[in-house]
């Protein structure tokens, strides 16, 4: 007998159970700089499920994919944490449940 | 191993290239000259590059092109948006000219992220591809995140900021999932392959994978357009946002979240309609619904223009539910009137602040009718677009939406929407109702003299609005034949 | 000077577009003067209302009785997509409301001379904007134009109410105007756009143009849909009984010259809208919802004038005993015969002429006491005899006592009624009881009994631009009371022309499928009276 | 010539638009020259017009002239048009006639008050309204006149427009007519509605074609009208208060010309109503009951005016009874010699009124037969007429009337013994009016004495001629049981309203009418085996005794024993109370319907208009706009509740397509 | 037969370990309250997913995830909590509030629907680049290769993005100007 190799769809639940988990820190944390993170973590797990298309169907698409939300999410994570930086300069705190000056 | 380059068509993509060109001088001078005084030439430089880029988008109109490797076309739906793009970006500076140094905002900045914006919005016009049009829309947000907070020391700007970005990356989060499912269930990024691919296989349209994925870029589209329930940051955001930007997020934004939307669920989805249409139906009626009904009990204009921009969203989504072709011209159409009179009234927003006092209550709008004669008229005829009174160029978008929607028989949504224009009469009437009926309980004055660049942002915005609505119909057969290549 | 003749010459082909956009041409003249120059500003506007009113009058004189069908057509694309047309023309129906508009319209700036000394250019230029819009929708054979008309209207008479309306209530009612009228058209419009796609799917033709949808046959149970969302928007316009709520507060609040118009000319769009748009589009329906329309127009009429019996507030009175009038309209129109529907037009330009007189008599004496109380006057015949003259026949017109206008359109509408249904005239007769009761009532506490109140003591009478306002009137007043084939003979092929069509095409659409909602025997019993009349006729 | 006939009323509307334009400018003597000449035309060519057709053979005694189209529409056409035959130009005369002398009158009468031009105005257009009323050739015209007239008298009646009681009353004469106008407009419908035209002519031509019970309804609807202006039960009210006005008003409107519109009207329409018996029962009854009724009640009253105003009521009740036993020409002979001489009373009583500087109350009077001599010798004949004393005018019209009663098919004992007290009745209370005023010691104040002083010239010659009128006036139609007869008057109408003899054989079909008449004829007891004319002779006989008795009643009351008035009300207090307060209906009327429907109107502006209708418009808004101040809070601008927000939208969009995966 | 079976077995107990790991690490980044903690066991989940990348056979991107996310933005993230010092977070516990266990609720039904979507694996079109084609052509020269050639333009178009990014956060956090206080 031969063991079936790993299926891809145990990577994709991987995958989604990684994107939940992001979820749940955007929707719980107060530190704005943790719920960023938590949204990095969901772009990764989005990177995993890409990653597993692109091997289950051998298609480069998926990879060079990744490649570029990674671009991307470097990006947001250059221009995110400036906006944390000036947020915390001008109103000395980054607890997203502290921050509702508008509302309504 | 043998390296094939694909063709390599510039003209395609100049006006994007020229844009980013003029951004990066734009950027270079501004580090050059000191903001002590105003930077206005740089604003009047980026002008300059919107008009060049203008003049090599038009010839486009006529041609159906694809290029890198299917990337990015060159079809009379992306142009369209890019010319709504382009007039959309020059009104945004034009009516940034002045507000910049009174808001104390960096301005070679400022300038060049605009023009990457509309890079970014017109990339997302143009894409084939769902990376394309990922990394269009990032580019956009990524910029837009940084100008709603560009007003440095400015409490509401940094918290627009800081919400505008933590929800835009959420949303991307469900986009990008979205994107993976798309081509995980076809094995393909190119939209017209992932369409023939459906086409291909029947059992596609089974398949939950895909069907979940459409879920997810729903999110992920409908947070850009301000979609309910993804539309809970845009009255915070628009309040916080420099006033300018506000605009330029209002109309470009939602254009491009638009054009994407349409692009991606028609040309590459076109199959799943019957799956959407339902779920789109309830969306766009409460969207229109929560927009009005809120918008009505705002006492500050900038959140009732948001509010107000949802509910128009609403409309379009109306038009998008309907899904014929008069649908999809009809919010090309109703998207172009809607940036001239929304940025209209966000001129007079800025016209009517001054440094210190932004006077944005509604409240502030008391008697200022006969004050500033033609700022109040300019004021009512915008808000009587929005209204939909003829002949004003709102009414003829509603026109054509309702229109669609009576086409493709979606009678009731059709009703839902007039009565909900008719209830929105009611607080767009209000502000004339303040500007013309009541006494003004406290003067505004000392308001910075009107700039030219502004001026000409209101006739350009009153003559687009009276245009589109006494003469649609070179406008709407241009959407018409620019939706060709789409369906 | 060559030139200047070829340019008339241009403009009488094109004489209705002239007729519509004169006063928005008088308006930008406006826009020029400075505001300070109020007696300059007042000639222009008095200058190009005349105008607009002496163009119009050839209309009268050219337009041949004998033709059936639209007269002055001018037509010219305008969206080409959908086939909206610029269609234009007018009717023996549409001419005399025409008239009416432009007639009013000149009164309405002599009357509001003195009254308006603030913004007066604002004023006029809403004034003259209003005239446009209101002459547009009377002449637009296009659907959608005429909605564009419709709309326009709805603005400078929001502006009117709200910025020289009475400072108590104005904003309420103009807001409530406008937003009352608008939730009634937007349903219209929805309408209009089925009703172009049911043609279009049927006869392949894409257009608005109302003549071309006169002939599609439309399947019953849409026409009921559609007959409906027309009748809102108009029956909210007219307004017929449960709808008329916005009204009072609208005459009230409005300055004087803006109740003139509203209930001349504004009221008069939706009847008019009916006569034109909604009963030949749909006559199945029509006739379907007969009984119901009638009963509410008499219940209107009877309605109308016990409220305005009560009344304490001249303008609020004048206000309910329009609804009460209006009843009459569109009772005699769904009578459908010859007397009760040439009755009901004829009432329309009676009520125009007669309460329109009434609202600017009441703002002579609001202009001197600044109060509209009836308990404020009495005894005012005393110190002003001419105005107690002018405000007695008037009164008597709006009775409808014989030799008044009012009498003719009243009694034809009875009889009209009478023919069609006995039942409806007998009932509605009594809104001719109650209609003196009340006017006179009125009257009485006005201009009769002791003065009381020393401020009337020292009232002036007319002056003479007051009388000048007032002479037309009463001269028209008793003119279409004793000589009314002037105007009848205008009217009478094209009203022949609308019953027979509307007949022609409701048997049409009774074969087309059979009935649901409509009560058979009413709608034959119509017929029958219709055909008995019209073998008469 | 006839083709000028409208020059009859046009001179009285030339009279009134000068007057009304100019009246204030021009001198007071012109003004009344103006007025009382338009009047005094068209009285002159009524005249010459009343020759002409009098050569002409009584067939072809009947001329129209079309002046022009008026309202036309579709099959609907009427014309301003007027006819003349011998019912239309005897109107005339004693319209124009009559109205003259009260101008002149007028002149005198009115001299002195402030709205002398308006007066002269109002009345000449009257007159116009008058004559367009009887001259009509169509029932449209002829509702012209018919509300015309109605203006006029509301003008007249509130001409002193300070008193409230005078508007008040003039109100109330314009609403109650148009209750009645309402039903003759019905009427109106009717006939065209079933005949397709409203000319005269035409109509009495193809009436015969309709069937009987649609002419009983067009014919009561009519009658209702006739109700209304003749006040006659149950719309009879505003003709008291209507003494509110000037006394020639009272004497012209409300006694010799306007309030017999409905007995013209009804003669006018005779061929409808010999054609419909149930409607001239009606007609009779309502006559009979209404001329006992007023009666009653004037036998109680104090005031002058009022004694006369329900005298005549009950003279119109007379006037009808006589049309509602078919006996037209009757009613219109009494209707003409009523208009001399009650027109003559009423000028009486304001010469009597201008002698006491105003008074009214016959209480405050007395012992005026010698003061006003001219005024009291010109009254008694009058009296005397209107109580039917042998040889006066009254005398031949009342009994006339009463023997057609009696004698008709249409006709009835009972109607004929109602008739008869009512006569009884009138004789008392005119002489009681009479002896009151010009007999015993005078009650007035001093100072009132002290003025007292007969009328000018002006005034007292028309009371001349109208007494001489008043006393000739009857022999124009006297019975034929006199000398043969010398039934002037019938034979003139004859053409128009057929002879009574025709009227009988036409009309002797209606089953109940002949029952009555066999039993009248075989019936027991006086009648029997007499023959026609000493029946009518013995009939007279009664009346003019009873009428004699009501005169001795009133000498015995009013001038032997002035005690016994007042022992008698103690007696028959009820009785008494009930009359003096005239049978408490103007109380009724108003609490029934002008009260119920005020406060039907306050109720529906108040509850209805104000709660339900705009309730509901402003409710909806306020909804919606509190919908939205809840929604808004979902806004809390907390960044996580937003994305919580987006997860549940994404949640439930989701799950849609998962349960639409499932289940598809 | 038989080393293949093994190879399978390892691959699956790799497989297992690093999900569960990236799991594990992943619930305590949520949870932690120390932000410092949360960062470094987001590294760890990081470096859990390259692993399974590796698994994946796409070296390069792993190389790329550690690099990247694990290095560069990481350290950046790690920097700014140290820059702000947060200890108030510390001292404030966690506010775990009603909505906030609807909103995992919320996530967790969410997920349901995803592994409903995924659990049947990907239906796409298969292309040509199999794992031995890309692994004898060296999977670094065939990214390499797409990314200049049919990749072209996303390549230039995150350049801008780049640019744009980068003087974003310039422009956000650079002193306000001299002489504009």
């Amino acid at each position: 007998m031969t063991i079936p190799s790993i299926p891809p769809a145990a990577y994709l639940i991987v995958g989604a159970i990684l994107f939940a988990i992001g979820a749940i820190g955007v929707l719980t944390r107060r530190n704005g700089i943790i719920v960023f993170m938590s949204i990095e973590l969901m772009l990764n797990s989005v990177n995993v499920s890409l990653i597993t298309f692109s091997h289950a169907l051998n298609s480069m698409d998926g990879i060079l994919f990744v490649f570029f939300v990674m671009a991307v999410s470097a990006a947001e994570a250059g221009v995110g944490l400036a906006i944390f930086v000036q947020l915390y300069r001008t109103k000395e705190t980054i607890n997203v449940d502290e921050i509702n000056l508008m509302r309504w | 191993m043998n390296i094939s380059i694909p063709e390599i068509n510039f003209s395609i993509i100049a006006p994007e290239l020229i844009l980013s060109a003029f951004g990066l001088v734009i950027l270079l001078l501004g580090a050059f000259f000191s903001e002590k005084r105003g930077n206005d030439h740089l604003g009047y430089i980026s002008l300059l590059g919107i008009v060049v880029a203008f003049f090599f988008t038009v010839p486009l109109m006529e041609t159906s092109q694809h290029a890198f490797n299917n990337m990015i076309a060159a079809d009379g739906f992306g142009v369209f948006f890019k010319v709504t793009f382009l007039i959309i970006a020059s009104l945004t500076v034009l009516i940034s000219i002045g507000y910049v140094q009174r808001a104390d905002i960096a301005s070679g900045e400022y300038y060049a992220l605009i023009m990457f914006a509309t890079v970014g919005m017109m990339l997302m016009a143009a894409a084939t591809s769902l990376l394309t049009l990922f990394l269009g829309l990032e580019t956009m947000s990524i910029s837009i995140y940084v100008l709603a907070g560009i007003m440095r020391g400015d409490k509401k700007s940094i918290e627009s900021a800081m919400k505008y970005f933590i929800l835009g990356a959420f949303a991307t989060g469900f986009l990008l999932y979205g994107m993976a499912m798309v081509y995980g269930s076809t094995g393909s990024i190119i939209l017209e392959e992932i369409a023939a691919y459906i086409k291909s296989k029947p059992e596609l349209l089974r398949s939950p994978m895909i069907i979940i994925g459409i879920a997810l870029l729903t999110i992920g589209f409908g947070f850009k357009v301000a979609m309910v329930p993804f539309h809970m940051w845009t009255p915070d955001v628009y309040e916080g946002a420099p006033t300018s930007i506000t605009a330029f997020m209002a109309t470009g934004v939602k254009a491009a979240g638009f054009a994407g939307f349409v692009r991606v669920f028609f040309s590459a989805l076109g199959p799943f309609q019957p799956d959407w249409i339902a779920i789109m139906w309830v969306l766009a009626v409460a969207t229109m619904t929560v927009g009005n009904v809120v918008a009505i009990v705002q006492t500050n204009i900038k959140r009732m223009l948001a509010y107000s921009s949802i509910a128009h969203a609403g409309y379009i989504l109306v038009a998008f539910v309907a899904g014929n072709d008069l649908g999809t011209a009809s919010i090309l159409f109703y998207l172009l009137v809607y940036a001239f009179m929304n940025i209209g009234a966000f001129t007079i927003v800025i016209l009517l602040g001054k440094k210190g006092e932004e006077n944005v209550l509604i409240s502030d709008y008391a008697g200022i009718g006969f004050r500033y004669p033609l700022l109040g008229v300019s004021m009512t005829i915008f808000m009587l677009s929005m209204a939909g009174i003829p002949p004003l160029g709102g009414f003829m978008g509603k026109f054509y939406v309702f229109s669609a929607a009576v086409k493709a028989k979606y009678y009731w949504l059709a009703i839902i929407g007039v009565l909900n224009s008719a209830v929105s009469v009611y607080y767009y009437l209000r502000v004339t109702v303040l500007m013309y009926f009541r006494e003004p309980e406290r003067e505004i004055t000392g308001l910075t003299p009107f700039s030219l660049a502004s001026r000409i942002a209101v006739i350009i915005a009153i003559g687009g609005v009276l245009y589109m609505g006494i003469f649609p119909a070179n406008v709407l057969a241009l959407a018409k034949r620019s939706i060709m290549g789409l369906m | 000077m060559n030139h200047l003749l070829s340019i008339i010459f241009s403009l009488l082909d094109h004489f209705l577009t002239t007729i519509v956009f004169l006063p928005i041409v008088g308006a930008i003249i406006l826009l020029l003067i400075n505001k300070e120059k109020h007696s300059a500003i007042r000639i222009v506007a008095l200058v190009f209302s005349l105008a607009e009113f002496v163009i119009s009058l050839p209309l009268f004189f050219l337009f041949d009785p004998k033709i059936v069908g639209m007269q002055f057509v001018e037509k010219a694309r305008w969206i080409p997509e959908y086939g909206i047309t610029y269609h234009l023309g007018i009717d023996g129906i549409s001419l005399l409301l025409v008239l009416l508009t432009t007639f009013l319209t000149v009164l309405c700036i002599l009357s509001s001379w003195s009254a308006i000394t603030v913004r007066v250019k604002e004023y006029m230029i809403s004034f003259l904007f209003l005239e446009t819009g209101m002459v547009g929708a009377f002449v637009a054979l296009d659907l959608v134009l005429f909605y564009v008309f419709w709309e326009v209207m709805l603005i400078p008479m929001y502006l009117l109410i709200g910025v020289w309306g009475d400072p108590r209530r104005r904003i309420y009612a103009a807001v409530k105007f406008f937003i009352y009228t608008m939730a009634g058209s937007v349903l219209m419009l929805i309408a209009i756009l089925v009703l172009y796609f049911i043609n279009l799917r049927s006869t392949g033709a894409a257009t608005f143009d109302v003549l071309e949808l006169y002939k599609t046959v439309i399947p019953v149970g849409t026409q009921y849909w559609l007959f409906a969302a027309f009748a809102v928007a108009f029956a909210i316009k007219v307004p017929m009984f449960p709808f008329h709520t916005w009204l009072p507060d609208a005459h009230t609040e409005a300055p004087t010259a803006g109740s003139v118009i509203l209930a001349g000319v504004l009221l008069k769009m939706g009847t008019y809208g009916f006569i034109r748009f909604a009963m030949p589009l749909f006559p199945k329906a029509a006739m379907a919802f007969l009984p119901l329309i009638c009963v509410l127009a008499i219940i209107g009429i009877i309605y109308g004038a016990l409220v305005s019996m009560m009344q304490v507030d001249l303008k609020r009175l004048v206000a309910f005993s329009s609804v009460s009038h209006l009843g009459y309209v569109m009772l005699g129109m769904f009578a459908l015969n010859m007397q009760g529907v040439e009755g009901s037009i004829y009432q329309m330009l009676n009520h125009g002429v007669s309460t329109g007189s009434l609202f600017l008599l009441v703002g002579m004496i609001y202009e001197r006491r600044h109060t509209r109380m009836i308990a404020d006057f009495g005894g005012l015949s005393k110190v002003m005899p001419v105005f107690a003259v002018i405000f007695m026949i008037v009164t008597l017109s709006s009775i409808g006592l014989p030799g008044t206008n009012g009498f003719v359109g009243e009694f034809l509408i009875l009889l009209g009624a009478f023919r069609s249904r006995t039942a409806y005239g007998v009932v509605a007769a009594t809104g001719v009881i109650l209609g003196a009761a009340y006017m006179l009532w009125m009257f009485q506490r006005v201009m009769f009994g002791e003065i009381k109140n020393p401020e009337n003591m020292k009232l002036k009478d007319l002056s003479r631009r007051e009388i000048a306002t007032m002479i037309p009137m009463v001269l028209l007043i008793f003119v279409m009371g004793i000589y009314p084939k002037l105007f009848f003979a205008k009217m009478d092929v094209s009203v022949d022309h609308f019953l027979k069509a509307f007949k022609a095409k409701y048997e049409m659409s009774v074969e087309a499928s059979a009935p649901r909602i409509v009560s058979v025997r009413s709608g034959e019993n119509t017929l029958e009276g219709k055909a008995s009349s019209s073998q008469i006729d | 010539m006839l083709d000028y006939m409208w020059l009859v009323p046009l001179f009285p509307a030339v009279g009134f638009i000068t007057n009304g334009l100019m009246g204030r400018k021009i001198p007071r003597r012109l003004v009344g020259l103006i007025g009382c000449s338009a009047i005094g035309l068209s009285f002159l060519f009524s005249l010459l017009l009343l020759f002409e057709l009098i050569g002409l053979p009584p067939a072809n005694r009947h001329h129209e002239v079309e002046i022009f189209d008026w309202v036309v529409s579709g099959s609907f056409r009427t014309v301003i048009g007027y006819q003349l035959d011998p019912l239309s130009i005897l109107m005339a005369l004693v319209v124009s006639g009559v109205s003259f002398f009260i101008h002149i009158y007028s002149i005198g009468y009115m001299h002195g008050d402030p709205g002398y031009p308006r007066y002269f105005t109002y009345l000449n257009l009257f007159v116009f309204m008058m004559l367009n009323l009887v001259l009509a050739n169509n029932f449209l015209l002829m509702f012209v006149g018919w509300e015309g007239v109605g203006l006029c008298s509301y003008l007249l009646i509130g001409f002193w427009f300070e008193k409230d009681s005078a508007s008040n009353a003039g109100k109330k004469a314009f609403v109650v007519n148009r209750v009645g106008d309402f039903g003759f407009l019905l009427g109106i419908f009717l006939i065209f509605t079933s005949l397709g035209t409203l000319d005269f002519t035409e109509v009495f031509q193809n009436a015969p074609s309709l069937d009987a019970s649609l002419v009983t309804i067009i014919s009561i609807l009519l009658f209702i009208g006739a109700t209304g202006k003749s006040a006659q039960l149950p719309l009879y009210v505003w003709l008291p208060d209507a003494m509110e006005g000037p006394t020639p008003v009272s004497s012209l409107i409300h006694a010799a010309t306007m309030v017999t519109a409905g007995v013209y009207m009804i003669a006018r329409c005779n061929v409808l109503y010999s054609m419909a018996p149930i409607a001239l029962t009606i007609v009779a009854a309502i006559g009979v009951a209404t001329a006992i009724y007023a009666a009653s009640i004037g036998l109680t009253q104090n005031d002058i005016k009022r004694v006369l105003a329900y005298s005549t009521i009950s003279q119109l009740g007379y006037m009808f009874l006589g049309v509602g036993v078919g006996a037209y020409s009757s009613g219109m002979f009494h209707l003409m010699t009523h208009a001399f001489f009650k027109g003559l009373l009423f000028l009486g009583a304001g010469s009597v009124m201008h002698a006491m500087s105003g008074e009214l109350d016959m209480r405050k009077m007395g012992g005026l037969r010698n003061r006003i001599p001219v005024t009291f010798w010109t009254f008694v004949p009058a009296t005397l007429a209107i109580a039917g004393i042998p040889g006066f005018s009254g005398f031949f019209s009342k009994d006339e009337i009463l023997w057609q009663a009696y004698s008709s098919p249409h006709g009835h004992p009972l109607l004929w013994a109602v008739g008869v007290i009512a006569a009884g009745m009138t004789s008392f209370y005119m002489f009681r009016l009479l002896f009151m005023t010009f007999f015993g010691e005078s009650r007035a104040p001093e100072e009132v004495k002290k003025h007292i002083h007969e009328s000018p010239r002006v005034m007292t010659i028309p009371l001349g001629i109208l007494s001489v009128l008043s006393i000739i006036g009857g022999y124009v139609g006297i019975p034929h049981v006199f000398w043969g007869g010398f039934n002037k008057i019938g034979e003139f109408l004859a053409p128009v309203v057929g002879s009574h003899g025709e009227v009988a054989a036409g009309h002797a079909q209606f089953s109940l009418q002949k029952l009555a008449y066999a039993a009248e004829q075989v019936g027991a007891g006086a009648g029997h085996g007499l023959n026609a004319a000493s029946m009518e002779l013995i009939l007279m006989a009664i009346s003019v005794i009873i009428a004699l008795t009501g005169i001795f009643i009133a000498y015995v009351f009013y001038i032997k024993r002035p005690e016994l008035p007042a022992l008698l009300a103690k007696k028959r207090k009820i009785v008494y109370t009930v009359l003096v307060n005239k049978y408490f209906v103007d109380e009724i009327y108003g609490f029934s319907f002008v009260d119920s429907l005020k406060g039907l109107g306050t109720g529906l502006w108040r509850g209805f208009d104000d709660q339900v209708l705009d309730g509901t418009v402003n409710g909806v808004a306020r909804m919606i706009i509190g919908f939205g101040a809840i929604l808004r809070r979902t806004q809390t601008g907390f960044v996580q509740s937003y994305a919580f927000g987006m997860m549940i939208g994404g949640l439930i969009i989701m799950g849609y397509y998962v349960i639409r995966a499932i289940f598809y | 037969m038989f080393e293949q079976n093994i190879s399978i077995i390892f691959q699956w107990l790799i497989f297992l370990g690093t999900a569960s790991f990236a799991i594990l690490a992943s619930i305590l980044m949520v949870t932690r309250r120390n932000p410092i903690h949360s960062a470094l066991f987001l590294i760890f989940t990081f470096l859990c997913t390259a692993v399974l990348f590796l698994l994946l056979e796409s070296p390069f991107i792993a190389i790329i995830q550690v690099l990247v996310y694990a290095g560069a933005i990481m350290m950046l993230i790690v920097f700014v909590i140290m820059l702000l010092e947060l200890e108030k977070e510390l001292r404030s516990p966690l506010k775990i509030s009603f909505s906030k266990g609807i909103g995992v609720l919320t996530v967790l039904l969410t997920m349901l629907g995803l592994f409903f979507a995924v659990f049947a694996g990907p239906k796409g079109a298969s292309g040509e680049y199999t794992s031995e084609k890309v692994s004898q052509l060296g999977s670094i020269k065939v990214v390499g290769k797409l990314l200049f050639t049919e990749y072209l333009l996303p390549f230039e178009i995150v350049s801008i993005l780049l640019l744009a990014a980068i003087v974003g956060a310039i422009v956000l956090v650079k002193p306000r100007p001299f002489g504009r206080e």
